[in-house]
């Protein structure tokens, strides 16, 4: 039932407060990365997201996906990011920030965008999905899927990540001479 | 149980709204690449979401939408390494990381 | 989810937490004790016979001790840096099968606190998460060598972080399963993995310690140079947060190469002679596995303790090169190992 | 002979490679340049000669030649005027042309190839004698005329050249060929008026001779564009342009073509060739400013040969314009009027060059009324006499300018009777002749015009008085310039007067020739009316000689029986009378139609009563217009000065030859270059607008999608945004 729906009627589970919860502070945390100044603060609204998200995907039965949320993008791209925080040592940004019109501008177009996604979501009546398979969510169930019908993106992938290592390296390494 | 993906859908969409604005109005940019990672992570939330509920064999569900939330993962840590690596050289050469510095790819 | 799993369960997780925070003041204890009997010392042992009581005392001096909060310090990191440490080492143990199953009152209370399919995989985003306790610790400090000291531990925790989970993959293409009560029941089933993954366990015992930031890695508190690393700033019960944190990483990291390589609470030949011969089941089982389980866990503690005093300390880029060049390749081949193994149909 | 036809104008055009391709060279000595140009034009008389006493002696051997070599020769069959065809090459084998269907016989595809044919015929025969033959009069006379000169080579090669081209005009046996001699004659007009080119001719308007060249070219080629249409017209209907081909087509089926609206037009556009070449009204400004070319060129091209082309374009024609009276009407009604507006202007021109230009104007006004009224004959015996006594004037005048300093004007001579005697007494016969006193030649042609066109069944008595009114003038304005030119006190300056002499022999005897020509020549054509008075009966040599070549046929006949087959060069004008005397009782003197509605040729025949008055006439005419100018300018001191402040405005107005030119400038020349600015003007901001429009477009939008690039990634980023949304909404509708 829709989310009006799921209120109105008032059959509010754990799992609606659950949600609604981890909702609420993956939201606040996504507005913390995007609006502080300081990039390390920013940094750890985004932690807070990700673990919020892995906390959904739990609610979502997906729990290799959690795991792997957790341990991939809190525990690696974060920590990556922080480290470049420091290693760089950036302050937090100068009190001016962009003009007000682009701000505006892409505040309106978030609306537009929100509204053009949202009114569909929330008309929208999908029909009551069951329980999930037993073992919905598992490693050997995605672990199967991965390596059967999704063979040759799980290749293309690993090209990507290869080359993104080379990349990488090249970019960051110091010059020799220098 | 929230029975369908509408919720799930909407909370992907507003956190994807919020990376979107963070990476137009924002300038500094590791703040960038951040709003970035969000908008990604609203897409794989979205993805599972719908996977959830999608019918499947033995039950409601299907492993595609983790498989392919796998993949966008993979590259979106590539893109975090690749993105951090420019920052750097960015830095180096510009003493700060504020994109609007960097804008000689212009008429 | 009925009203005795659920006290069943709060009654484990007291359990457990209780007795990982009074094991703390123990381990210091045996490491004073220890590092004294390695150096030929008496060590402590004014405090109550042979200086039980030592760690009694540095316990109250450490909730007496004033808890200065320093003004430049970035105050809700500062704060929060040592309870993410201690929650990520404490929440890592939530997989870790210390037995099978008590039978109370005709229902069974497997001896594990969270027994989920992607168990190890849990494991590993707990500890994982450990490196913002002391990123966050650093940078919030607001000094040159906390800053420097977060650094330099975040990164060696990452580069181990790398090895600890290719050794652990190993496990689990051997195993063929992330639950760790599946791991310990094949391998009381079959040999301990120990014996065919030899090299596995070294690499995974080896990330263990660097880990922990225990004696060979534990460059970031190294007095001469970083003063205490990431955790100048921080007094009183911070610090001892901090402290017990370490503790708590080395017990679980110890629990983890157990569980994985000596079989967890599997009893040598249990099989054999404990089932077979001795035919015992139940609660009496259970005991005697709790007891193989603490065993090898405090074999392993003292191996930290041993290792601590006795071998030097690694230079940075010596423990980098040592991380990148020599344990992850091995760790690769190691994961090769395992999965031709597997191949030639050697798990039972 | 007959066979070597073709060599006769290939000699002059010899001597042009010759003289000129050496001359230019610088390797011929003034005395060789001459030797050599009067030798090859003598050489084309001698040739033309021999090939017309062959041509007399009867065509036997030559009907045998052609039955032998059918495409080479061809002769006229026995019925036919004496014709020989020759053709030496194959000239443009074209292949099949569509014709349109107009000659009734629908649309069907004749094969059609121009050879390069020459024929002689008597026609070509009488036009070939005085070509030659004044050609190389008038060569003999350059000798002395040009005697000093710089570069004479240049002269007498052109001079050689117009001979070759009148000779292939002359000789053609189709139009193609005419018209090439028709461009060639044209472009050694324009070579030989702007031999001087670099001095001024005309003070008063600054006219340079190169631009006297220029504008008798262009004059001449706007009229060789009708004459090219008329050309195109007759191929697309009869899809030959062969002279014979074309009379027996037109003979053929007479009555069809009679009067037909086609025929019409091809016979105006061909006349309106004639125009520009016999400088008629619309197109005769470029011959007085001709004069700016040596005196000799004057003679031969703008007097004697040249200028006739367009009158015997029309006696060739005859056959077409015989089928459609509306263009001979034109033609008469073009050729009178511009007799008389030539002769108005000629009275007040103070150069006696151009005086002698408008005479040969209006003479030449004479010769198209009588081809107009169908007295080809007269017209052509005109042609002839016109030939002999203009050549001499011209001469004259030659002699009297290179003697009096090269200086044309006639108000500064005077009495030049007492030193040069021969020219005087020479201009003197020629003045006579042209004005038409009796015995002499002018009277002759130009009467016997006069009369054709009262009598004629074509003619009107309307054109017949202005006529006579042109003779009067004629006739003035000649003694007029005879007067102020050889009796009176001389005026010119003491330089001059010290030199004055007779001019050398080589000039005279020339003049003495032509004078004797100019008087006896006309004893050859007496005119019928006249022989009958003195009691000799028709002894009209000429007309006899030349009437069958340009005889009407088929319907419009003289009187269809009379007109049996008319044989050979037979003496007796037995046929001819008969013919007089049918048309006599055929029809009266008034206007009534002949029988079956056509203008049948031939005239009502006038009681001798009516000749006799015509004959009075004529010397009437002479005689005012000598009294006239003798009273003018006649006595010590003109009273002509004395008269001038009360005519002066129409002096004024003859003078600047009624203003024709200013009105060609402002009807034609003016608004030809405002069209072509206006042209300019639209090409310009039209055409090249349009291209810089689509220039300054693509540069207006790269502006503006430069604003876009600012570089900044925001921005970038900003147009992702938008255009997600876009999208999104797109696909959500």
């Amino acid at each position: 039932m829709s989310l009006v729906a799921g209120v109105v009627l008032g059959a509010i589970s754990i799992q609606w407060v659950a949600f609604l919860v981890l909702a609420v502070v993956a939201i606040a945390a996504a507005l913390v990365v995007v609006l502080h100044r300081s990039p390390v603060v920013g940094a750890m609204g985004l932690v807070t997201n990700f673990l919020c998200i892995a906390g959904i995907y739990v609610l979502l039965n997906a729990y290799f996906f959690a795991a792997l949320q957790v341990i991939i993008y809190a525990g690696a791209v974060v920590v990556l990011i922080t480290f470049v925080i420091m290693l760089l040592n950036l302050q937090p940004e100068a009190k001016g920030g962009p003009g007000v019109v682009p701000v505006a501008l892409a505040a309106l177009l978030g609306l537009a965008l929100i509204a053009v996604v949202g009114r569909p979501l929330l008309e929208y009546a999908a029909p009551e999905a069951g329980p999930p398979a037993p073992d919905f969510g598992t490693v050997a169930q995605v672990g199967e899927a991965l390596f059967t019908v999704y063979f040759y993106p799980f290749l293309a992938v690993s090209l990507a990540l290869l080359s993104a290592m080379v990349g990488a390296v090249l970019l960051a390494k110091r010059r020799l001479e220098d | 149980m929230v029975g369908d993906p509408g919720p799930y859908l909407l909370l992907a969409a507003v956190l994807f709204v919020i990376g979107a604005f963070g990476v137009i109005s924002r300038r500094g940019a590791i703040t960038i690449l951040m709003s970035i990672e969000l908008m990604l992570n609203s897409a794989n939330l979205a993805l599972i979401a719908v996977s959830r509920f999608l019918p499947g064999d033995g039950g409601a569900g299907v492993p595609d939408g983790q498989v392919i939330g796998f993949l966008v993962l993979a590259i979106a840590a590539a893109e975090v390494a690749v993105g951090l690596a420019i920052v750097i050289a960015m830095f180096r050469l510009r003493e700060s990381v504020d994109v609007d510095l960097a804008r000689l790819l212009r008429w | 989810m009925d009203l005795f799993d659920v006290v069943a369960t709060i009654v484990k997780v007291a359990l457990v937490v209780g007795i990982l925070i009074s094991t703390v003041p123990v381990l210091t204890w045996v490491e004073r004790r220890g590092s004294a009997f390695i150096q030929l010392r008496l060590g402590p042992n004014r405090v109550g016979p042979l200086g039980l009581l030592q760690p009694l005392a540095d316990g109250i001096k450490f909730l007496f001790k004033e808890d200065v909060i320093p003004p430049h310090v970035y105050k809700l990191f500062y704060v929060a840096a040592p309870a993410v440490s201690f929650i990520a080492a404490v929440l890592a143990f939530a997989v870790i099968p210390f037995g099978s199953a008590f039978v109370v009152d005709g229902r069974t209370v497997p001896l594990v606190i969270l027994d989920v399919d992607v168990g190890v995989l849990f494991l590993l985003a707990a500890s994982g998460m450990g490196v913002f306790g002391i990123i966050l610790a650093g940078w919030s400090s607001n000094n040159k060598y906390s800053m420097l000291g977060g650094l330099r531990s975040s990164a060696q925790m990452i580069s181990y972080e790398l090895s600890l989970g290719l050794a652990i993959v190993s496990v689990l293409i051997y195993a063929g399963t992330l639950r760790p009560v599946e791991i310990v029941q094949q391998q009381i089933g079959g040999t301990w993995n120990v014996f065919p993954l030899f090299i596995g366990f070294l690499i995974l015992l080896v990330s263990a310690f660097a880990e922990t930031n225990r004696l060979p890695f534990d460059l970031p508190e190294a007095e001469t140079e970083l003063v205490a690393g990431y955790h100048t700033e921080y007094s009183s019960m911070k610090f001892s947060m901090f402290f017990m944190a370490e503790y708590i990483n080395m017990i679980t990291g110890s629990a983890l190469v157990t569980t994985l390589f000596l079989g967890g609470y599997a009893l040598p030949f249990q099989r054999l002679v404990f089932e077979g011969w001795l035919g015992l089941e139940g609660n009496l089982l259970a005991v005697l596995e709790l007891l193989s389980f603490t065993a090898k866990v405090g074999f392993f503690l003292w191996l930290f303790v041993w290792v601590r005093w006795t071998l030097p300390r690694f230079r940075f880029d010596q423990l980098m090169r040592l991380g990148w060049k020599v344990l992850i390749p091995l760790a690769l081949v190691h994961v090769v190992w395992a999965s031709l193994l597997v191949m030639w149909g050697v798990p039972a | 002979m007959l066979t070597y036809l073709w060599l006769i104008p290939l000699a002059p055009l010899a001597g042009f490679l010759l003289v000129g391709g050496l001359g230019m060279a610088g390797r011929l000595r003034e005395p060789w340049v001459q030797r050599l140009a009067v030798a090859a034009s003598a050489a084309s008389f001698v040739l033309a000669v021999a090939a017309i006493v062959d041509f007399a002696g009867g065509l036997d051997d030559e009907r045998a030649l052609a039955a032998a070599q059918p495409d080479r020769y061809e002769v006229s069959a026995a019925g036919e005027p004496a014709r020989f065809e020759i053709t030496p090459l194959r000239w443009m084998p074209i292949g099949d042309v569509t014709l349109r269907g107009w000659d009734g016989q629908g649309v069907r595809r004749a094969a059609f190839g121009v050879n390069w044919t020459f024929a002689l015929d008597t026609l070509t025969a009488v036009m070939l004698l005085v070509v030659t033959g004044i050609g190389t009069l008038i060569h003999i006379y350059s000798i002395g005329y040009m005697a000093g000169e710089q570069g004479q080579h240049r002269f007498f090669a052109y001079l050689n050249l117009f001979m070759a081209m009148m000779l292939t005009l002359v000789l053609a046996g189709n139009l193609a060929v005419l018209f090439v001699g028709w461009e060639g004659v044209g472009l050694c007009s324009y070579l030989l008026i702007g031999y001087y080119y670099r001095q001024v001719f005309d003070k008063e308007s600054g006219l340079t001779c190169a631009d006297a060249g220029r504008k008798a070219f262009i004059t001449n080629r706007i009229g060789d564009f009708g004459f090219l249409l008329g050309m195109l017209l007759l191929l697309l209907s009869f899809g030959t342009w062969d002279f014979s081909e074309l009379a027996a087509a037109i003979n053929g089926s007479s009555a069809y073509w009679y009067g037909s609206v086609l025929l019409t037009g091809i016979g105006v556009l061909l006349f309106f060739g004639a125009t520009g070449k016999s400088a008629q009204v619309p197109l005769y400004v470029w011959l007085p400013d001709a004069m700016a070319g040596p005196t000799p060129v004057s003679a031969l091209i703008h007097a004697a040969t040249m200028v006739t082309a367009g009158v015997y374009m029309l006696a060739r024609m005859s056959a077409l314009y015989w089928h459609s009276p509306g263009a001979m009407f034109v033609v008469a009604v073009v050729g009178c009027l511009t007799a008389v507006l030539a002769a108005t202007m000629g009275m007040a021109q103070y150069d006696i060059k151009k005086v002698l230009a408008y005479s040969t104007v209006s003479q030449l006004g004479y010769m198209m009324l009588g081809a107009g009224v169908g007295a080809f004959v007269a017209a052509i015996f005109h042609l002839v006499t016109h030939a002999f006594f203009k050549a001499c004037l011209f001469l004259g005048s030659g002699s009297v300018i290179a003697r009096c300093g090269h200086t044309n004007d006639m108000r500064l001579y005077g009495g030049l009777k007492r030193w040069m005697p021969t020219t005087y007494w020479t201009f003197l016969v020629s003045t006579l002749a042209i004005a038409g006193l009796f015995p002499l030649s002018g009277f002759m042609s130009k009467d016997e015009i006069l009369a054709r066109t009262l009598f004629s069944f074509r003619g009107s008595a309307v054109l017949w008085l202005f006529g006579t009114l042109a003779a009067v003038m004629t006739s003035f304005y000649m003694f007029r310039a005879v007067y102020m030119t050889f009796h009176g006190e001389n005026r010119s300056p003491d330089h001059v007067r010290e030199h004055l002499r007779e001019s050398p022999p080589v000039m005279t005897g020339v003049l003495v020739v032509l004078a004797i020509g100019a008087a006896g020549v006309g004893l050859l054509g007496v005119p019928e009316g006249v022989s009958r008075l003195v009691g000799l009966g028709n002894v009209n040599w000429f007309e006899h000689v030349l009437h069958p070549v340009v005889a009407a046929r088929g319907v419009v006949a003289g009187s269809a029986e009379a007109h049996g087959g008319e044989h050979g060069a037979a003496p007796a004008g037995e046929a001819g009378h008969g013919e007089h005397a049918a048309a006599q009782a055929g029809a009266s003197h008034g206007e009534a139609a002949p029988p079956g509605g056509y203008l049948v040729e031939g005239m009502h025949h006038p009681s001798v009563a009516a000749e006799a008055g015509l004959f009075v006439l004529a010397f009437v005419v002479f005689l005012t217009g000598f009294l006239l100018a003798r009273w003018a300018y006649g006595g010590p001191e003109p009273r002509a000065e004395a008269l001038a402040p009360r005519l002066a405005y129409l002096r004024r107005l003859l003078h600047r030859k009624w203003f024709v030119d200013e009105l060609y400038d402002r009807l034609v020349i003016r608004p030809y270059y405002a069209v072509a600015d206006f042209f300019a003007a639209v090409d310009q901001r039209i055409v090249d607008g349009a291209v810089n429009l689509s220039a300054a477009t693509a540069e207006l939008s790269g502006q503006v999608l430069k604003l876009f690039g600012t570089g900044i990634v925001r921005h970038y980023a900003l147009w992702f945004m938008a255009g997600a949304v876009l999208i999104a909404w797109m696909m959500m509708r």
